[in-house]
């Protein structure tokens, strides 16, 4: 695609999603931001170029952490970190993000902890945040069941008129379970304020996009819902961040759902119990290698005399800190308390769980 | 004389006018009221915001109200029959189960499940389902069943009012059963069972569509000499075991009578869990007078499928051949 | 809608729907076959007329013989005769039908008895009829479940290679299920010969279409499948019929599946113990009525020179025979058979279930 | 030496080459030969029309297998983990369970649907459910489930050949577990429980992942002076009764071990049936060693959570207590 064929149009004034927008360039020549509003200013952008750098760093330390076996299992978003920082960059602070097991460096990006984000791979606890603290509900894993939740919880906000927007973020694979539809559906005739970012990265495991959906695009799924969509270069952090954020706030404004697709790539396997050779080419990864979002993206910054060494060290930095951090809590002994396992399952447990849960206590006290 | 379905309408509508923040939906639960007239009027009364229609899918209502209850609001929804909410299992199981304790309790969900089921009615298949056995073994899940008008009433509001899920399943032949109890009125928390009739031959515990089974097989087993205590359990989850055990302590013998099927129903924990707690006690094991093993039959074969007085009692009998 | 405003490009060839096709006049001028195809020879005019007559005089008969409570219950397809023969019409002898409850009179259409189609609502077995023999899956009631089976049951086909094709009916109503985008998906992903024909009656139970989505036409959803679709007259027999042929055949020369929207109304009640005052007027359906199936199509016929005086005698007399001989097996005594309860639960029942049917025998004994 | 997953690999291939209609396909299971390789290879020798892969939707697969198996196929379908299963329950309990009995038996569906089941694996969350009460539950199901790397061949052979659905559970611990039994090898019919360990004391009941639990504590158990039983059920439904009473006739005394949550879980199905059975035999209530009543938990608890050796000779010992 070349300049002039990018879209000219207002994003989501149609049903059917425009051509893929693009910001960055992925060419010689720069791209274009045509329609999508103003850019954010220089503060912002550099603050997105520290997330995704300390993203990108997260991402690795934690694959790494994976096949040291401090981790039960960590699905990586190498290549994804546009989708992911973008997405969650049109958000206010007030609104909410639902993101999948994938999704640990948006939630990052608004702030949490990476040593809480990634309680579940660590396996001590199935989540590590405080999901009202950092308004951002559970990473899911049941494909697209965080979808309809989504939408329940901006009807909710829309109830109470308090303008709180919901922002879920899924995969391509997901958009065919059922939970995506009932969420769609849902949404539409209720017009609630939530907007679906699905990061198209490819692949699901080794199932390919096209043997997903037979669909012209993700985006086009839309308009049998009644809702405007878009297709956004997935690798171009700021059409990813303007296109959700015209999303986010025309929903805001009363508008209604909008969906965005981001076209990006996994570039590494599922998670680092998948062997990705088993299914695809390493060379299939090139292309998409050179559009690597945090290259492209440094080069915008770069082009636009905003990227000092003083920038890039204090993201480095950054960077380096949040893994020390992450990969110290790793290590710190973890005393396991059984009666974890029984506390949280009901307010007040009924009677056959106290019962179990004194002679749990029980046997730990035997052992002890 | 209000109606069971009448005394769940008021409950409904007493809930909504103490607190702004239950809302109501389902399919068909706005204009029309309900198929079963449950919600009749709440759209009226509390207009559109808090008693509406959605789109039909089981999963997106119950996947709805799961983020409204993480969002302020303390929805109950109505599931059209039982063996519709199978659409929605995945949500029931993975989330509305799960959310509280995969959060550390950091998230809870106050939502109700309003699910009409079993038998009883004539209805065509698919109609009939009881499907306590899978909310039941299913922890993180409260389920509670009312038999009488009072309970149907007073057990609609302790869900609502409970801090976790409730499933809270309506015995759709009793929704136009009346009795002149006076409405409101509380009736006891959750986890209290109620011995509906006393007696030393033997208990027999059932719930929702059975306990006027169980009370009718009691009153004929007089002819027979036989003193039956009824207790209806109104929840299963929390399991009002006290109850329970002190009842066959007394009588050493009890018999679970239930429409589901028997075969891994909630019968069966009942008697593997009294069994242990009353080992001693018990003259005979304890009998199960369940539905068949089979998918509910077409209306004109329910009635065999169905537990009825006849097999209760012979049960009864069976039991005191022990010992 | 005017004749000149009607579509002129053949069916399913592109993604999005055309207008609403018709063939039959709603207004004084004749409507227009444009590009629809070949119309019907006069033998099979004629038959399509007496099934929508047969058809209309089972569903009253079967209405008031519910409001006698000679049936568990009935839900009434009054208003769409011409959606459902059309569409059984459409198929082949060999081809299977995948029906709903509301889709009796399609299962007559294809030559099973009344008696047997109805079985379900009599109360005496769930289904009357045998599937292999009249190559029609059993009328569905959990919404759209069925529409993955006729995808499962096409895909055989084309593995087998037999040319046969699934046509699945269903309500506006069961679109919104989890099971129609799961249906869609796999039949588009895989290319299996199957066609989705959506009765938009108006009404699911209580709740008017525009509250179940807000996409432009139900015929929209196609798009976000990779599957063509089209918007046609449900009160138009020849119209549903040529589109739902069109639809048929290309699946069949292995173009893959097709949706189309019949847009009808449903004039009865959800069922004859749904009461449709409670949420509708009745002036609503007026207009509705002006579209009468049975009369536009007998305008149709009778401006063609078609309709004689023995046509509609014939007709009449046919539906006659097949109403009485309804009403006979209804009145007729049932002996039920408690053993049919257990006896078809598996090929080879388990021990637990026999000792239940034993014990069953043994009460029967002992009662009788 | 085969792993119990290239058993279920050899069973798929074996039944593939001997019969032209039987399919297989579910997520990643083609190419990628699934994701715990069970039908590794198997794309590469039938091709893409026998075993492939499918769009992500588990009810989507079922409800296309119920469509294939009315049309000639034998389809073998794979849901990824257990939980995942869940988006598929309507499909199988109002289809799967009852198309047989809907068509008065003129539809039958000769169908598996794989899932592996069950924890140890240090997972993280809805990656660990043993959820075989739900099935066992409704009528129309058949389950199998197997312990031994031959019986993974032999009983999903029988599954493949069986005339109705089954729901065949894998227990995920043990599919890198290998013994060096000669494949191929039938083990048995449905129905027919295989006594691992025969002993006086009392009788350890398990399957699946948990007959391992059972036969290690068999073998400590013997310090104490104990001979315990160990029985494998291979199949939840049909249930073997018979090997099982004969077991308790022998032994007085019997302790059921699964990971499923014990609240309504299949063993109180077992503790109910076999107390009826053996009332007089047993001198002892059985005892059920189960998953707490929790969901499964992190990785980093699970221990805690598992049944283990010790919780089942506590469980004998209590046992042994009575009388
Ligand atoms: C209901 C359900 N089915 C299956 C899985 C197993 N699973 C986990 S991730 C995944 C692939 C998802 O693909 P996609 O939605 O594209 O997201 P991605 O992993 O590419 O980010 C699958 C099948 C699951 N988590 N939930
Ligand atoms: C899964 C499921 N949920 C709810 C119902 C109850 N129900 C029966 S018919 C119906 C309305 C269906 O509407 P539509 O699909 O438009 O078909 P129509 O009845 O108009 O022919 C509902 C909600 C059902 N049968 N299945
Ligand atoms: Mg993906
Ligand atoms: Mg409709």
């Amino acid at each position: 695609m070349t300049a002039d064929t990018l879209p000219t149009t207002a994003p989501f004034t149609g049903l059917l999603p425009a051509q893929l927008r693009q910001v960055l360039s992925d060419r010689p020549a720069p791209g274009s931001t045509i329609s999508l509003g103003r850019l954010p200013d220089g503060e912002e952008l550099l603050r997105l170029y520290r997330m995704m750098v300390v993203g990108r760093a997260v991402e690795d330390a934690a694959t790494a952490m994976a096949k040291q076996g401090l981790m039960a299992v960590y699905p990586a978003a190498r290549g994804q970190e546009a989708c992911q920082i973008g997405a969650a960059a049109a958000l206010r602070r007030s609104d909410w993000l639902f993101p999948t097991y994938r999704d640990s460096i948006a939630v990052i990006s608004r702030g949490a902890d990476p040593a809480d984000v990634l309680g579940g791979p660590l396996g001590r606890r199935h989540l590590g945040y405080d999901p009202y603290e950092q308004r951002t509900a559970p990473l899911c894993t049941p494909l697209a069941t965080h979808a309809p939740h989504a939408v329940g919880f901006a009807h909710a906000a829309r109830h109470h008129g308090d303008g709180t927007i919901a922002l879920v973020l899924l995969g391509e694979g997901a958009t065919s379970e059922g939970d995506f539809h009932a969420a769609c559906t849902f949404a539409a005739a209720h017009q609630a304020p939530v907007v679906f970012l699905v990061q198209n990265n490819g692949y699901a495991i080794s199932t390919p996009a096209h043997l997903q959906s037979a669909a012209p695009s993700f985006a086009h799924k839309g308009i049998g819902y009644g809702i405007p969509a878009e297709r956004v270069d997935g690798n171009d952090v700021l059409a990813v961040l303007m296109t959700t954020r015209a999303a986010v706030e025309r929903a805001r404004a009363g508008a209604g759902p909008a969906l965005v697709e981001a076209v990006t790539y996994r570039i590494g396997p599922h998670t680092n119990s998948d062997d990705s050779t088993r299914y695809r080419t390493a060379a299939e990864a090139d292309p998409w290698k050179q559009k690597d979002p945090l290259d492209r993206y440094a080069a915008y910054l770069h082009d636009h005399g905003l990227l000092t060494p003083a920038t890039t060290q204090d993201a480095a930095c950054t960077a380096e800190a949040e893994v020390r951090k992450l990969r110290l809590h790793a290590q710190e002994t973890f005393v396991p308390d059984p009666a974890e396992i029984t506390a949280h399952v009901y307010t007040q447990p009924p009677g056959h769980l106290l019962a179990q849960t004194a002679r749990l206590a029980l046997e730990e006290d035997s052992d002890g | 004389m209000a109606s069971l379905a009448g005394a769940l309408n008021q409950a409904l509508r007493d809930a909504m006018a103490d607190d702004g923040r239950v809302i109501t939906f389902g399919l068909d639960v706005g204009t029309n009221g309900g198929v079963f007239r449950v919600t009749d009027g709440l759209a009226a009364t509390f207009g559109p915001k808090r008693c509406f229609d959605t789109p039909l899918s089981e999963s997106g209502i119950v996947g709805c109200a799961v983020g409204m209850a993480m969002n302020g609001l303390l929805p109950v929804v109505e599931i059209q029959f039982d063996a519709f909410a199978y659409p929605a299992f995945e949500q029931i199981t993975s989330h509305v189960a799960k959310m509280r304790n995969r959060t550390s309790g950091r998230v809870t969900l106050p939502l109700v499940i309003r699910i009409p089921y079993g038998g009883g009615i004539g209805a065509v298949e698919h109609h009939s389902d009881s499907s306590e056995a899978y909310y039941t073994h299913t922890p993180g899940l409260t389920v509670a069943t009312p038999s009488t008008v009072a309970d149907a009433y007073s057990l609609l509001r302790e869900a609502i009012d409970h801090p976790d899920p409730v499933i809270f399943l309506e015995p759709k032949r009793l929704y136009w059963h009346k009795d002149d109890t006076p409405l409101p009125r509380r009736t006891g928390p959750f986890g209290q069972a109620a011995i509906r009739r006393p007696g030393r031959t033997a208990t027999l515990i059932a719930y929702g569509p059975t306990v006027n089974v169980a009370l009718q097989a009691a009153a004929q087993g007089t002819a027979a000499g036989w003193d039956l205590e009824v207790i209806d359990l109104r929840t299963l989850v929390p399991l009002d075991e006290h109850t329970l055990t002190g009842s066959i302590h007394r009588t050493g013998r009890a018999v679970v009578v239930h429409e589901a099927p028997g075969f891994g129903g909630y019968g069966a924990e009942l008697a593997a869990r009294l069994t242990e707690a009353c080992f001693y006690h018990l003259q005979a094991p304890i009998g199960r007078v369940t539905g068949l093993d089979a998918p509910y039959p077409p209306p004109l074969l329910e009635e065999y499928h169905l537990p009825n007085v006849n097999r209760v009692l012979h049960a009864v009998h069976s039991l005191l051949q022990y010992a």
